[in-house]
């Protein structure tokens, strides 16, 4: 199993992705599908430094739908600060202390703050405890990394295990 | 056969000397001399019928297209020239046995001769014009070879190329004379040509044609102008000095005047042209020879003299004149060959041509001295010696012309004159050498020359002698022949007796007799007044004149061919603007019937966009790496055009090409400078500016006058077979790889060319990387975010998915295997900057250029597989398969070209990138002074 | 559409001959890159500008013209592999040379420009 | 048509318009880089999301089927905009872009730009 | 309805690439310019999806893809030029 | 195989260069060596055997995928692309052998890029597709680009980084030219258009006659005509040796499809558009044997006086097309044989003599003697005579028979003149160079460097095709006769090029 899937994550995503980009179901399909979820990941193998393990799939899909909502209600919020005078805005730098480790919990932590309102993630420190934030309106500064760290940091440790 | 004999002998005894040349030189000069001599024995076998009249013509045809035959035509006046240079050359071998040091390759100067001697029997035997053109541009190179024989001197190679130049020039526009005549008569058959002078004369070609062949003429017989490199020919060996510029070279302009006679004499044309170069020579030539204290300038312009007096002979308007000319050719030959010689002995045995020098010659070679003075006095035109005679009958011919109308009486008056000079000189040669005080500082003490180096001066003496007192005996038929043969008609009636009793040509030579000691004895007085005009040195007036030729022409093609590419470019865009314009201009609807596509607003923002940015493009050019920005916004609003006027295929690759051509110019832009220095003045600018907006002005009225017309095209034939005759929807990329693959076949080779030169480009190539941006800035630490080498990571199996998801398609849908090999492309490059050039190497071991091979290699065979069933290259197949439960699918050879060409693009691409991006990872170098801002 | 379309073919070609018609090599190739461009949609249009006409047989009644695409499609892979192989020219004619003029050295300055320098 | 999905269609798009349209406006109006860099990473985004979903629904209708090929797109640019945005602020922080007047921890910027803990840290 | 929303809808588009490629001439820095490319690169496909929709196809999908693929590396592509000169090191 | 004939041409020399790419051969030179050998030989029987083909009258058309005319793209073995090939394989055969002795080893993939090179060049003679052609020419260019670079070193980039710049607008023309012709004819074969070519008037007629103009001087460019030869003679007089023979067929590609095109298609036939480049081609064909002799007269090196001496045989041969008889093309199609064929051996010659010169290499200056100064002496003086254009050697009929052909007075003034004027200007300045480089030294050479055998081998080789064109002058000239004549039949009719099969064999 392990031979024939080395990743298994991945070897999902190609078969769906297969389908929906063939918009089709059809046995050719499928078996096309799975060829290629077969063969590609076989091609590549040892290209992916990073291996992460999702351990609640549940939570995964809840924290998904949880940054999608933070994402639209946060664009209106950002709607009217690009549309208002920005002169009001107070913007300003963060820096948030990191628990959770490993490359790709991080690159979703950072890409999850840069799509959610009001902050956009801007580097990570070489030793990968902290991550630097810029936000838009910067009222106070220990709530929003209070904040941040709870809503998005805390379930992706948990997804992750890590 | 035996004709053709004689023009091959001599060709094949230039082959002779190179093989003979191990031997010892006598040996040598026998062996070389046989060839020549069965050539003059077979000529003597056919003198009977030649002395006789008749005419000996053969012919094979050689090129005919051009009218060039292989053709021996012998006849009175060719036999004459044949024995002069038969027989003079083969005296000339054996004097050139004894002239020639040990240290010169006699080999290669026999080998030389002969080709001369064929080159010349080439000329007076040919019964074409054209073929006696390739010889007497023969005689050119072959005389050009002779005279530069002593190669390390100065004077031989300059004087050789003045000879090659005069006498080419000379040539090339005899060329143009023979074909004007052969367009004339429609010919370039000699018979042809000789029987047609009423044609020739009467056709409005006839003064080109005139002025033409007598260039070829006077240049090769060394006429006043063109006279000046015979005597700068003197550098070369005296035996060739005897044999070509004597007896033989500079006789072939006058046999061609002699040839030409019955075609173009007769007008007043050639009489004036003719007969005022000839006297002008003459005279020239007289008295020049006279000051020349070097025994061979001295003959050298004494022949100058007597070529003119040929010339003017044949420029008169008598036949007599004719017939005279001829009898002083031949006693020319003779007298003048044996002064020759005899000038190289004297120079062979004492070491000197000096006539300073030498002196009182007489006591050393008394044998020689008596040669040489016979045949002197022939020169002068002393009685019972043959240059007499022809002389008198020269008198004779000056008095008997009305050539210069009221003002005839001028030539013979001038002729006295030239001839009086001529005995001076004569005199001089005779007393100045021979007598006159003892030698001054001579190198060598001089004596007599071996026996068989006289021999031959023996012989032409001989004949002077005889000629000159048996004439109706010795020459008389020789000459009628050749003079009928001039004339291509009877001889007029003459007498070749010695005594003609006392008349005014008798007493014209006692005058000239009488002037030339009066002369002579006043030479002093003469020297010290020629002596006060500076002596122009011909061989540097005329070197001069290359050099300043040199000159202009190098000023010239500096001028044009600046070196500047961006002058190379305008030029070239004016052209292209100058050829649209004119048919432009007579375009009186730019815009055609076809009905026009509506604008939306939507394509017409766009476009403004398009244009904005292009515009930025050149604005920003400065700065490079907003100019790139530009670029890309261009090519990005390229792409979403071909997605709006319906080419899916295009946008997609357009794409695709975009973004690689954008990361290779980011590669190079490290490399290069960042900035443009400011150097355009402005005039330039508005110059450049003008010129772009010409031709971009040509390419959209063009673009719209086009597209605004309806055309007919042969596309309906590819919508109806695509399907049924290709298997596939996508018709844009049947055509790809069925209709027109054979492109596709060249596109993917060139797209590996292109890899494969780019990589050479790159193995040697020696750069320094900039250890900081434009500002000195130091580079970022971090050479691989982390953020982005793990998305990228991430998403390169998706990009390798959608890549074959886009190929496969591809027949039916847009897509295909160059799209599917840039995406494939563009993810691998992903890698290479999110993870490193050592990251890729260690995962991922590709040889691109096996990719590339391999690639090829798959649509070859595709291609190739059509031969096995008999059908030409490409020719393409498919079928639908049914397999239980996956369902019905298509397998066609298109698909595994479209897979050569996947192939072929990845392995150029990543070759191009991937190398260009090793260059980098050598040792950082601190530059930055480099960067010249 | 088709006159706006002509507009900017001529657009793009006069921008990228005048940066071709620069003295140093990035910029002309640039110029190249750009006239590549116009060069592209100048083919393209010669079968005509159709809109929602792709040449994928069974989307649609009239066909824009293929032909001109395939040879489109052609021309612009050659003209990629021209422009990479002038791109690394360019960088190669820097190592060798030690300067980016396309004529391999600055004293090829406009002479009008030399003055104003000095 | 179908009424319902006509207008539920016509709101994505207009909503994605004007999202798109806003990422853009903030792009020019906003004071300083960092500032720029949130509207197009946020408004943008969503607005193609918009735009993608309201794709979707119509080409489903249209053609009666299920059209989802066009979530790859929206997938592929949630993934890639945050990433894009990362790269771009670090390239910003590299360059020491201006940074507006007032805004708060302006020092974190340096800090930042060498990737090391922030100062109170240690 | 829907003709007018999608025809309102692109021309948002439009404007807002219009204002994209003013941020690209006005700047002031690069990362700016580099940050307006990107988002036309993403306008792009917003204006291609619409011109689909408004044609009623669905053939220019592949060349939305793409765009979002490719604008992604050319972005990364350029902000590692700014960052370390050398894009493939 | 035999009906596969026209195209293996192309597909020989491409399979070898790809071969090479690959092991066993992509690793060691030896092979590549021997297999280009049977690659160039292999192609020469083909084209022996085309041409023997074409002699019987046979017009060979391969119309590749099986797809009819002008649908599809159709190779044309003729008379005239049969002998294009044919001396395009001899000369590549010397070029090959000099370039075994010692070039190859100076840069990488010496023999891909050179069967590549031939590939296009074949490609280029054959084709009857406009649009094929500039593909093949795209093949050429960028081979040669590649070979220009070939054994490194300032000269030669300089050189390239012009030649390329002008070639890709060059190819950005033809790709104009192509847009317009067939968005007024809506068709790519050549014949097609000649078809099409003579109903036109008006707009279309004016349209064509841009795009046909835009082909003239794309054609040009690569035949180096004034004012688009500013190329050359840098690229020529800086690159490799083997490589400057084989871009001897260069300029030859360009001027064989001026002939082709403004024959066939803008030719006498072409209603309104009768004679398009006659206007435009007399100047310009004056114009480039002027600016080629004065280069000549300047040139300071052996290379630069070949290489324009060139630029004089491109004007020569224009000349006889601006003639434009069936005549004046014969003449101008043996006149490019010779020149074809003794550029490549000058050029060879060049690089031999430099080689034994020391450092003052191939320049008219003093220097030491040459140690082989006798073979090298002889082959420098064929080439040189025939080169300029005198007897004995092939040079002169050319020249003789372009001089025939001028009929008119207007043409005989300014034809004759150029040509023979040109021709003095060679006379002087390869006296000039050739008594400095082998008359004008001084002293022995200190050391002896002989030349491979092979090198000379290769340079006799070539310049033996001189003397056996004028000794089979007669044959020679027949066949070029038959071959113009075959190419104005086919401008009167074009659909001899047109065989009307069935659409797809299966
Ligand atoms: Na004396
Ligand atoms: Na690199």
């Amino acid at each position: 199993m392990h031979i024939l899937f080395p990743m298994p994550w991945q070897s999902i995503v190609l078969f769906t992705v297969w389908l929906l980009l063939n918009e089709s179901i059809a046995p050719g399909h499928l078996v096309l599908a799975a060829f290629l979820a077969i063969g590609i990941p076989q091609l590549l193998r040892g290209t992916q430094d990073h291996p992460f393990r999702i351990q609640k799939p549940m939570l995964a899909v809840m924290y998904a739908l949880k940054v999608l909502g933070d994402i639209v209600s946060a664009n209106f919020e950002v709607a009217v600060q690009v549309l208002g005078p920005s002169k009001r805005l107070q913007p300003g730098f963060l820096a948030i202390p990191l628990d959770i480790t490993g490359d790709f919990p991080i690159t979703l932590l950072a890409s999850t703050i840069s799509l959610t309102p009001g902050t956009v993630s801007a580097e990570v420190s070489s030793d990968q405890k902290w991550l630097y934030v810029h936000a838009l309106h910067l009222v106070d500064e220990t709530a929003s990394i209070r904040e941040i760290k709870k809503r998005y940091e805390q379930p992706l440790k948990e997804i992750f295990g890590c | 056969m035996k004709l053709f004999a004689v023009l091959l002998l001599p060709l094949l005894g230039s082959l002779v000397p190179l093989f003979a040349a191990r031997f010892n030189r006598t040996v040598c000069a026998w062996l070389t001399a046989i060839a020549p001599a069965i050539a003059l024995g077979i000529v003597l076998s056919l003198s009977p019928q030649l002395l006789n009249g008749e005419v000996f013509a053969y012919a094979v045809d050689w090129v005919p297209a051009a009218g060039l035959e292989l053709s021996v035509r012998l006849d009175g006046l060719a036999f004459l020239f044949l024995l002069l240079i038969l027989g003079i050359g083969l005296l000339i071998i054996l004097y050139a046995r004894y002239y020639l040091s040990q240290k010169d390759s006699i080999g290669r100067f026999f080998a030389y001769l002969m080709l001369f001697m064929t080159a010349m029997v080439g000329i007076v035997a040919s019964g074409n014009l054209l073929q006696m053109w390739f010889f007497w541009e023969l005689t050119s190179i072959s005389s050009f070879l002779l005279i530069s024989f002593w190669s390390d001197r100065t004077e031989a190679r300059k004087g050789a190329r003045m000879a090659l130049t005069v006498t080419g020039a000379g040539g090339l526009a005899l060329l143009a004379g023979v074909i004007l005549i052969g367009q004339v008569v429609g010919s370039y058959d000699l018979q042809k040509v000789l029987s047609s002078g009423d044609l020739i004369r009467e056709s409005h070609q006839y003064p080109y044609i005139l002025v033409l062949v007598l260039l070829g003429a006077f240049t090769k017989s060394a006429q006043f102008p063109f006279h000046f490199w015979l005597p700068n020919a003197m550098a070369a060996p005296t035996p060739v000095s005897a044999y070509l510029h004597s007896a033989t070279m500079v006789k072939a302009g006058i046999f061609l005047m002699a040839r030409f006679y019955p075609v173009l004499s007769g007008t007043d044309m050639w009489f004036m042209i003719v007969s005022i170069t000839g006297l002008c020579t003459l005279l020239v030539g007289a008295y020049i020879a006279l000051f020349k204290h070097d025994l061979k300038g001295l003959l050298a312009y004494s022949t100058i003299s007597h070529l003119g007096l040929i010339t003017l002979l044949l420029g008169m308007d008598t036949r007599m004149a004719a017939v005279a000319a001829i009898f002083h050719i031949i006693n020319h030959a003779t007298f003048k060959a044996s002064l020759f010689m005899a000038a190289g002995i004297i120079d062979h045995e004492s070491g000197s041509r000096d006539m300073r020098q030498l002196n009182g010659l007489w006591k050393y070679m008394p044998y020689t001295a008596t040669l040489a003075i016979i045949a002197a006095s022939s020169m002068a035109g002393v009685p019972l010696l043959n240059g007499f005679l022809s002389k008198e009958m020269f008198f004779t011919e000056t008095l008997d012309q009305g050539t210069l109308g009221s003002l005839s009486w001028a030539i013979p008056v001038l002729a006295t004159i030239g001839a009086a000079f001529s005995v001076a000189y004569s005199l001089r040669f005779m007393h100045d050498v021979f007598f006159n005080g003892e030698p001054v500082n001579l190198p060598k003490t001089p004596h007599e020359p071996p026996r068989y180096m006289k021999l031959p001066v023996e012989i032409l003496v001989a004949c002077c002698l005889a000629v000159g007192m048996l004439p109706g005996l010795v020459v008389l038929d020789l000459l009628n022949a050749a003079s009928s043969a001039t004339l291509q008609g009877n001889v007029p009636e003459y007498n070749l007796a010695i005594w003609h009793g006392f008349n005014i040509p008798l007493l014209m030579s006692a005058l000239a007799m009488v002037g030339g000691l009066i002369i002579y004895y006043n030479r002093k007085k003469l020297f010290h007044f020629q002596g006060q005009f500076p002596e122009p040195d011909s061989k540097l007036v005329f070197e001069a004149w290359v050099q300043a030729l040199v000159r202009a022409a190098s000023a010239v093609h500096g001028w044009i061919e600046n070196g500047s590419l961006q002058r190379y470019l305008a030029i070239f865009l004016l052209m292209t603007f100058a050829v649209s314009v004119v048919p432009l201009m007579q375009l009186q609807e730019t815009a055609g019937l076809r009905s026009q596509l509506p604008l939306d607003y939507a394509s017409g923002t766009a476009a403004v966009l398009l244009m904005l940015a292009a515009f930025a493009t050149i604005i920003w050019h400065r700065q490079r790496l907003i100019s790139l920005l530009m670029l890309s916004v261009v090519g990005l609003i390229v792409s979403v055009a071909f997605t709006r006027f319906s080419a899916p295929d295009l946008a997609l690759t357009q794409l695709a090409v975009e973004v690689v051509t954008v990361i290779l110019l980011m590669l190079a832009l490290f490399f290069l400078p960042k900035r443009t220095p400011k150097e355009s003045a402005p005039r330039r600018l508005v110059r450049d500016i003008s010129i772009s907006a010409l031709v971009g002005g040509i390419v959209g009225t063009v673009n719209y006058a086009l597209m605004t017309r309806p055309l007919e095209s042969i596309s309906d034939f590819f919508v109806a077979n695509s399907k049924t005759g290709g298997g596939g929807t996508n018709v844009v990329n049947v055509i790809l790889v069925d209709f027109r693959g054979f492109d596709t076949f060249g596109e993917i080779t060139v797209l590996g060319i292109a890899a494969l030169g780019i990589y050479k480009l790159i193995v040697r190539m020696r750069l320094y990387m900039p250890s900081g941006d434009e500002f000195g800035r130091h580079w970022s630490t971090d050479s691989h975010p982390m953020v982005l080498s793990t998305i990228s990571q991430m998403l390169l199996p998706l990009a390798l998915l959608v890549s074959v998801y886009i190929f496969l398609r591809g027949h039916n849908e847009p897509g295909g295997g160059f799209i599917a090999g840039l995406i494939t492309a563009v993810a691998i490059i992903q890698q290479y900057i999110a993870n490193g050039v050592e990251w890729m190497k260690e995962r991922i071991s590709l040889n691109y250029q096996a990719l590339i091979g391999s690639g090829l290699l798959i649509a070859f065979v595709t291609g190739a597989g059509s031969f096995v069933f008999d059908r030409p290259f490409l020719t393409s197949w498919f079928d639908y398969f049914k397999w239980p439960w996956v369902g019905k699918f298509e397998l066609a050879s298109a698909m595994m070209f479209d897979l050569g060409v996947y192939l072929t693009v990845v392995g150029a691409t990543m070759m191009i990138l991937a190398n260009l991006g090793k260059l980098t990872t050598s040792e950082r170098v601190d530059t930055r002074e480099l960067e010249n801002l | 559409m088709e006159l706006i379309y002509a507009l900017c073919v001529g657009v793009l070609t006069t921008c990228g001959i005048f940066l071709t018609l620069r003295g140093r090599t990035f910029p002309v190739v640039m110029g190249l890159t750009m006239l590549s461009y116009a060069v592209n949609l100048f083919l393209f249009s010669s079968g005509r500008l159709v809109v929602n006409g792709a040449a994928i047989l069974g989307t649609t009644e009239q066909y824009a013209d293929p032909l001109p695409q395939a040879l489109v499609l052609t021309a612009i892979v050659i003209g990629f592999a021209m422009t990479a192989y002038a791109v690394i020219l360019a960088m190669r004619a820097r190592a060798d040379l030690g300067n980016d003029h396309v004529d391999g050295s600055e004293k090829a300055l406009d002479m009008q420009m030399k003055e104003k320098l000095k | 048509m179908d009424f319902f999905i006509e207008l539920v269609v016509s709101a994505l798009l207009l909503m994605g318009g004007i999202f798109v349209l806003l990422g853009s406006i903030g792009l020019l109006k906003m004071p300083d880089f960092y500032m720029r860099l949130h509207t197009p990473t946020k408004a943008t985004t969503l607005g193609m999301g918009a735009i993608l979903v309201a794709c979707m629904l119509l080409t489903s209708y249209r053609s009666g089927g299920v059209s989802a090929h066009e979530l790859l797109i929206t997938i592929f640019l949630f993934i890639t905009a945050p990433v894009s945005a990362m790269m771009l602020a670090k390239t910003a922080l590299h360059l020491k872009v201006k940074i507006k007047k007032g805004s708060r921890n302006r020092d974190l910027a340096e800090t930042a730009k060498h990737r090391e803990p922030p100062s109170h840290a240690e | 309805m829907l003709m007018i929303c999608l025809i309102a809808a692109t021309a948002m588009v439009i404007i807002a690439m219009t204002l994209n490629l003013i941020t690209m001439f006005v700047g002031p820095d690069q990362p700016d310019r580099i940050l307006a490319l990107d988002t036309m690169y993403i306008n792009s496909i917003a204006l291609i999806l619409l011109f689909g929709l408004i044609m009623g196809t669905s053939l220019y999908f592949e060349a939305a893809l793409l765009i979002a693929m490719l604008g992604f590396v050319s972005t990364a592509a350029l902000c590692k030029y700014l960052l370390r000169g050398d894009i493939i090191e | 195989m035999m009906q596969h004939l026209p195209i293996l041409p192309v597909l020989i020399p491409m399979l070898v260069a790809v071969l090479m790419l690959l092991p066993p051969f992509s690793t060691t030179l030896n092979r590549q060596r021997a297999i280009s050998f049977v690659g160039v030989i292999a192609t020469l029987a083909v084209s022996i055997q085309l041409i023997l083909i074409a002699d019987s009258g046979i017009i060979n058309i391969y119309q590749l995928g099986n797809w009819q005319a002008p649908f599809g793209i159709v190779l044309i073995a003729d008379r005239l692309s049969s002998l294009m090939i044919l001396l395009t394989m001899v000369l590549a055969f010397g070029a090959l052998l000099y370039g075994v002795a010692a070039d190859d080893r100076t840069g990488m993939f010496f023999y891909p890029l050179f069967m590549f090179q031939l590939m296009g060049i074949n490609g280029a003679f054959l084709t009857g597709d406009i649009f094929n052609l500039f593909v093949f020419f795209e093949v050429l260019l960028l081979a040669s680009y590649a070979l220009v670079v070939h054994g490194g070193g300032k000269q030669k980039t300089l050189a390239s980084v012009h030649y390329v710049t002008l070639n890709l607008i060059g190819s950005a023309l033809f790709l104009f030219a192509l847009g317009i012709m067939y968005g007024v004819l809506g068709t790519l074969n050549i014949a097609d258009m000649a078809v099409k070519v003579r109903t036109l008037s008006g707009a279309d007629k004016l349209l064509a006659q841009v795009g046909g103009m835009m082909l003239l001087l794309v054609f040009g460019l690569k035949s180096a005509m004034f004012p688009l030869h500013f190329w050359l003679s840098r690229t020529y007089s800086s690159v490799s040796a083997p490589v400057a023979a084989l871009f001897a067929i260069m300029t030859k590609v360009g001027i064989y499809s001026i002939l082709r095109i403004f024959t066939v298609v803008f030719g006498d036939h072409a209603g309104e558009l009768a004679n398009l480049a006659g206007a435009w081609l007399w100047p310009i064909a004056i114009l480039t044997i002027a600016i080629g002799a004065i280069g000549a007269l300047a040139s300071q090196t052996l290379r630069m006086l070949v290489s324009n001496l060139v630029i004089v045989s491109v004007g020569t041969m224009l000349c006889a097309l601006a003639i434009n008889t069936p005549e004046s093309a014969a003449a101008a199609l043996y006149y490019l044989i010779h020149s074809t064929l003794i550029t490549g051996a000058m050029f060879l010659l060049a690089d031999a003599i430099a080689e034994q010169r020391g450092k003052v290499l191939d320049r008219f200056a003093r220097s030491r003697r040459m140690c082989q100064s006798l073979p090298l002496g002889i082959a420098f003086s064929l080439a040189a005579v025939s080169m300029i254009g005198l007897p004995p050697f092939s040079g002169f009929l050319g020249k003789v028979m372009i001089l025939q052909t001028a009929v008119e007075p207007s043409e005989i003034a300014w034809a004759w003149s150029a040509i023979l004027i040109a021709s003095l200007m060679g006379v002087i300045a390869m006296s000039r160079g050739g008594s400095t480089m082998f008359w004008r030294v001084g002293g022995e050479p200190n050391f002896c460097e002989m030349l491979p055998t092979v090198k000379l081998v290769a340079v006799f080789f070539l310049l033996a095709m001189s003397p056996l064109l004028v000794i089979f002058g007669g044959q020679i000239t027949e066949f070029t006769t038959q071959t113009a004549t075959q190419i104005y039949q086919q401008a009167e009719n074009p659909h001899m090029l047109l065989p009307s099969l069935n659409t797809k064999g299966g």
